[in-house]
């Protein structure tokens, strides 16, 4: 049936509930939230403050759910939202938006915008209003299994390559396994060295783990470009084959999002419970350190420091565990300026890196983090999700930056007690 | 028989002061140092100020009592007082019910209503005239 | 038909010697807040000026304002006013009655036309064409068109001929207005009027007015209620001795508290006094003897229009002048039901959008063709 | 209209009228966003949402780290014209007697001269906060006309009571009169525009402190 502005509309207003209503309420404009914001700190331009990104949203909101809003409308004193206003919100709402999270902050009312915004992505994704890349990136996840186009062969390819390095047997489809693991797609074909690590640990530490060969990738393109049903359709896919495998876990590898959509938007998006947990790779670390399982030796002596993933520690809730797993093999760790939850974004995030449009941008605004690196004078940054890992090596390069980015699994592997 | 006859009497009470009488001490002394200098004093309404029961005991303890005080009957009585401080006077005017109706500190030699005026003084010529007349 | 008599005359043969006519003078000058050394100069103008021919009219009244007048004996400082006008008509304290005493005030009208005061007392009916209240079958409104024309200055005394006082309050059965609404309205002619008001107002406001008329030979400024200013140009409030008190934020609760006793301010228990104009807290009442604050009682602001109307004696000046209770319950239904009816509608909507999703596939995403 | 007419219909209809406006809208507009509700949340919890709404209702007062020094006079005006604004409206006598009136609580007052100066940096603080919204890119970017309704909706009342106190501009009656009215403005106008944060903030600040709380997110 095609995506239309009827559709669009009909979005928004299945989005508004109590949350988004409330928030709406209570914006004072105060603008705050453009001082959360990279894309306006970076950039200089009120358009990128984070509320305004919601107009659309706010008008459908104003126009159907409020007395007063709904009497402007009756009068005719009020629009209603074209197209075309979606087409000059698109790239405010995809293109200058990662979900980041940090602008619900600083918001002195309390408004939960990034909430919203993932909310205004469902209504401009069934008007049809999304940048191609995302479109695209949503197209191969569900008709080839992966955004980037990762089919299950490459993935045995990798697996193979790392049973040979480590000499371990890596299960797969292994029924009773405690832990099943996802990965990302660039964890198959970038950085492909986080199978054997996690391989290495996982045998050292005794857990029994497996792959699927029906869900290996966790990636969510579904949530990035803000369709649930899409979203939906992504995540069942792991859910039934942890269902299948009866596991107790599913390990949420290195990506940020993946971990949002399968830890905290998963189970609303099907509706029920999930019967498993699901565990990020590095609480999972933290896990077996604290239960004496991880056993490291030697320590990275060199000056490094973290890059928090906004998913992971805002949006998600995991601070402590990577500075545990990373004190443990890193003698001279320094944290940024604004650590954890209050963290910068790399500024890929939220599906900007699948976008071709916003590439400009986002290495535009990779200056704050360049800012917060120049500070510290580090020339190793770690990291525990791959889409940051693949945007934090973009900006580097941009801006001509001589640092090295690991990531934080394979970095404990390597200091693994032999 | 007046209100001041009753043997009830309004008691300021401490709690009732205002503390407003420093400046019109200080105004006083200023209308004095004036008086001396240009020999033109000048008065002051305390009707015209805010001024609290206890505040008038306080100014009138603060000013004492001087060498003359006198009586005038016109109207009621008025009563003209020298305070302790020469050239400051007090001229409280009752009505003839004995309730003061105006109260004035006036700076001078000699405050005016105790002059004789030209006008009375006929009055008196011709009255004396009369009685000298043979009859 | 008398020959002009000067002021100082009628003073010398009454025995009334200089001294106690600058004692007067310095009281009014007080009373005026004027500077005290005006007193001699006043006192000099005053005696060499004629008597004011004054008519005083009383209409919707209750004979209050003309008891404050007239309510000390002569010869004291407040029936100086009496010696510093000539009162040519005033139906009360006349002698004559009847036939005899409108005929009084025809003569009076006629041998000082264009130079007569007229004093007004009490408001005016004009409902059902002014019959609630008649002097000799003939409306007060009817007296008044045929008086106002001769006279030289209207002074209407009290709050009933300022403002339109106690029969003008709420539901004003009988149309009362007071004289500056008859001028405004055109229904007598204009004139210039001074409104004395109080209920009932400070007599030697009416002999300063007067005297201010006769030294300087203007009337004095008014205000924007058309009260001279110098008794009306501060509120009972900024020129009270309890003052202080509310600066201090002490204030009595009640009329027999510590508060209360300590002369404490009466803004808590309804005073009216910061809203009120006049000039009992300088020249207050009964011969000077005290003033209702200084009594132990708040204002009630008499002197100001509508103080009948302006709720309770004793509640405070910030409270509300009717109770809230009952709209603010009102109010409360009312909301709770058209946001209920909001509300619900915005739920219906939101499930019909719902139940009519179709499910997004990838397949509705086209991605744009490039050229 | 005279000034004491003015104070009368404000102290009377005045006061009804607005007071009727006031909570027919409140209650509307608390109403219909309440009722929109919110679906269950089946991701398991890592932490307690009730515990984090009700940490952020408060500690949102604050502001986030850093952020005092990127918008200095967004903060501190913001804080001294709120904070100025309560303490003048519910801690000046007069105003602690009309709520009495209305609700039959009464509680200590501040004196009168410390309530004048709070005033008086109240007002400043609302001058500078809007210059800064007339002159700051990101302010004047996102405000519309009724941001400046809002602002004046607040300034008129601290400013009319300031003139009142101090019996500037005209008479004590009429600017009593004047100020009585700017309140009642400002009652009309809480559930017609931005002004209706005044209460749903707290719902806001709640829902943003529970979603993160459930993950065990502190914000």
């Amino acid at each position: 049936m095609g995506t239309s502005l009827e559709r669009g509309i009909q979005g928004f207003i299945e989005q508004v509930d109590r949350p988004t209503a409330s928030f709406f309420e209570s914006c004072v404009r105060c603008g705050m939230c453009a001082h959360a914001c990279l894309f306006y700190t970076e950039t200089g331009d009120p358009k990128y403050t984070p509320i305004y990104k919601l107009e659309p949203l706010r008008r459908v909101w104003e126009r159907e759910y409020t007395l007063f809003g709904r009497i402007k409308k009756w009068l005719g004193l009020s629009k209603p939202v074209t197209e075309a206003e979606l087409k000059e919100w698109e790239p405010l709402v995809y293109d200058s938006c990662t979900l980041c999270g940090r602008c619900s902050l600083m918001c002195p009312v309390g408004n939960d915008i990034v909430y919203m915004v993932r909310r205004a992505r469902e209504g401009m994704v069934a008007a049809g209003v999304a940048p191609d890349g995302l479109k695209q990136a949503a197209t191969r996840a569900v008709k080839i299994g992966s955004p980037m186009g990762v089919q299950l062969p490459a993935l045995k390819t990798q697996i193979a390559k790392a049973e040979k390095e480590t000499g371990l047997a890596i299960p797969f489809d292994k029924e009773g396994a405690e832990y099943l693991m996802v990965l990302s797609s660039a964890e198959i074909i970038e950085f492909s060295e986080i199978i054997p690590a996690a391989a290495r640990i996982f045998h050292a530490a005794g857990v029994s783990w497996t792959f699927s060969s029906d869900a290996f990738e966790a990636t969510n393109s579904g949530i990035q470009i803000g369709s649930s049903d899409i979203a939906t359709e992504l995540v069942s896919r792991i859910v039934r084959a942890a269902e299948r495998l009866k596991v107790k876990y599913v390990i949420s590898p290195e990506c940020g999002h993946a971990y949002t959509a399968l830890r905290w938007e998963g189970p609303n998006l099907i509706g029920r419970p999930y019967p498993f947990k699901v565990i990020h790779i590095v609480e999972l670390l933290d896990e077996l350190r604290a239960a004496g399982r991880l056993k490291t030796e030697g320590m990275e002596d060199e000056k490094l420091t973290f890059h928090d993933p906004c998913q992971l520690v805002r949006r998600g809730g995991v601070v402590e565990p990577p500075r545990n797993v990373l004190k443990m093999v890193a003698s001279n760790f320094v944290e940024m300026e604004d650590p954890g939850t209050l963290n910068w974004c790399c500024g890929g995030g939220g599906g900007v890196s699948s976008n071709e449009r916003a590439d400009e941008l986002r290495l535009k605004v990779f200056s704050r983090k360049k800012t917060q690196l120049d500070q510290l004078g580090v020339r190793t940054l770690v990291t525990a999700c791959s889409n940051c890992r693949d945007m934090l090596e973009d900006g580097l390069e941009h801006h001509r930056m001589d640092i090295k980015v690991v990531g934080l699994t394979e970095m404990v592997a390597e200091h693994l007690k032999q | 028989m007046s209100l001041r006859d009753i043997a009830v009497r309004v008691e300021a009470s401490p709690a009732s002061r205002i503390g407003g009488i420093r400046p019109i001490l200080h105004e006083i002394r200023t209308l004095l140092a004036a008086l001396i200098d240009t020999g033109r004093g000048g008065s002051i309404d305390l009707r015209s100020l805010p001024l609290s029961p206890a505040d008038f005991e306080a100014l009138d303890a603060a000013l004492g009592e001087g060498e003359v005080r006198a009586t005038i009957r016109a109207l009621g009585e008025t009563r003209v007082t020298e305070t302790a401080i020469h050239g400051v006077w007090r001229v409280t005017h009752c009505n003839d019910g004995g309730e003061a109706v105006a109260d004035l500190i006036e700076v001078c030699d000699a405050p005016e209503i105790l002059k004789t005026h030209a006008a009375d003084a006929r009055v008196g010529l011709a009255k004396l005239r009369t009685r000298l007349e043979p009859g | 038909m008398h020959e002009p008599e000067t002021l100082g005359d009628v003073l010398a043969k009454r025995g009334v010697s200089r001294r106690g006519f600058l004692k007067y003078c310095a009281t009014l000058a007080s009373l005026m807040a004027l500077p005290p050394s005006v007193a001699a100069q006043m006192a000099d103008k005053l005696t060499r000026a004629t008597r004011q021919s004054v008519i005083y009219l009383s209409f919707q009244e209750c004979t209050g304002c003309l008891e404050s007048l007239s309510r000390t004996h002569s010869p004291t400082l407040e029936g100086l006013l009496f010696d510093l006008i000539s009162l040519d008509y005033q139906e009360t304290l006349l002698a004559a009655a009847g036939h005899a005493a409108e005929e009084a005030r025809a003569n009076a009208m006629r041998a000082n036309s264009g130079k007569f005061v007229l004093m007004v007392d009490g408001a005016i009916p004009l409902k059902d064409g002014g019959v609630y209240s008649t002097i000799a079958g003939r409306t007060n409104i009817e007296i008044l068109k045929e008086a106002v024309p001769h006279a030289a200055a209207v002074i209407a005394v009290g709050t009933c001929s300022s403002f339109g006082g106690l029969p003008h309050a709420n539901p004003n059965p009988t149309g009362a207005v007071s004289v500056g609404t008859l001028m405004e309205k055109g229904l007598i002619e204009r004139k210039p009027l001074i409104n004395v008001s109080g209920c009932p107002p400070i007599p030697v406001v009416i002999s300063g007015v007067v005297a201010h008329f006769l030294t300087l030979g203007t009337l004095p400024e008014l205000d924007g209620y058309g009260r001279p200013k110098v008794f009306f140009g501060d509120t009972i409030h900024d020129r009270c001795y309890r003052r202080p008190f509310y600066d201090q934020g002490k204030f009595a609760k009640t009329f027999d508290d510590e508060g209360a006793r300590n002369g404490w301010c009466l803004y808590e228990l309804g005073c009216k006094g910061p809203t009120t104009y006049n000039a009992c807290a300088t020249a207050k009442w009964n011969g000077g003897v005290s003033f209702p604050i200084e009594s132990g009682h708040g204002c009630l602001g008499c002197s100001e229009p509508d103080f009948w109307d302006a709720g309770s004696f004793y509640a405070p000046l910030p409270a509300p002048r009717a109770p809230l209770s009952a709209a603010a319950g009102a109010a409360i239904a009312v909301g709770v039901a058209a946001g209920a009816a909001v509300g619900l509608a915005g739920l219906y909507k939101r499930k019909k959008a719902q139940q009519a999703h179709t499910k997004l596939t990838v397949d509705d995403l086209e991605t744009e063709k490039k050229p | 209209m005279t000034g004491v007419e003015l104070l009368n219909w404000a102290r009377g209809p005045g006061l009804q009228i607005a007071l009727v406006v006031f909570i027919v809208g409140v209650a509307i507009r608390f109403i219909e966003m309440w009722l929109l509700g919110k679906s269950p949340d089946f991701a398991e919890a890592r932490g307690s949402a009730a515990a984090g709404g009700w940490r952020t209702l408060f500690t949102r007062s604050l502001p986030m780290p850093g952020a005092l020094k990127r918008a200095p006079l967004v903060f501190l005006g913001g804080y001294v014209f709120h904070i100025g604004f309560f303490i003048t409206f519910l801690f000046y006598a007069p105003h602690i007697l009309f709520l009495r009136a209305v609700t039959g609580f009464s509680w200590p007052a501040l004196p009168a001269y410390l309530i004048d100066v709070i005033g008086l940096v109240s007002i400043a603080a609302l001058v500078a906060v809007l210059v800064h919204r007339l002159t700051d890119p990101v302010r004047r970017f996102l405000s519309r006309t009724g941001d400046y309704v809002a602002w004046a909706a607040t300034f008129l009342p601290l400013l009319t009571g300031y003139f009142a106190y101090h019996r500037l501009v005209t008479d004590y009656t009429t600017m009593l009169a004047l100020h009585v009215l700017s309140f009642e403005l400002l009652l009309v106008l809480i559930p017609l525009t931005k002004l209706m944060h005044t209460f749903t903030f707290a719902v806001s600040r709640w829902y943003n402190g529970a979603i993160a709380g459930r993950k065990g997110v502190k914000v």
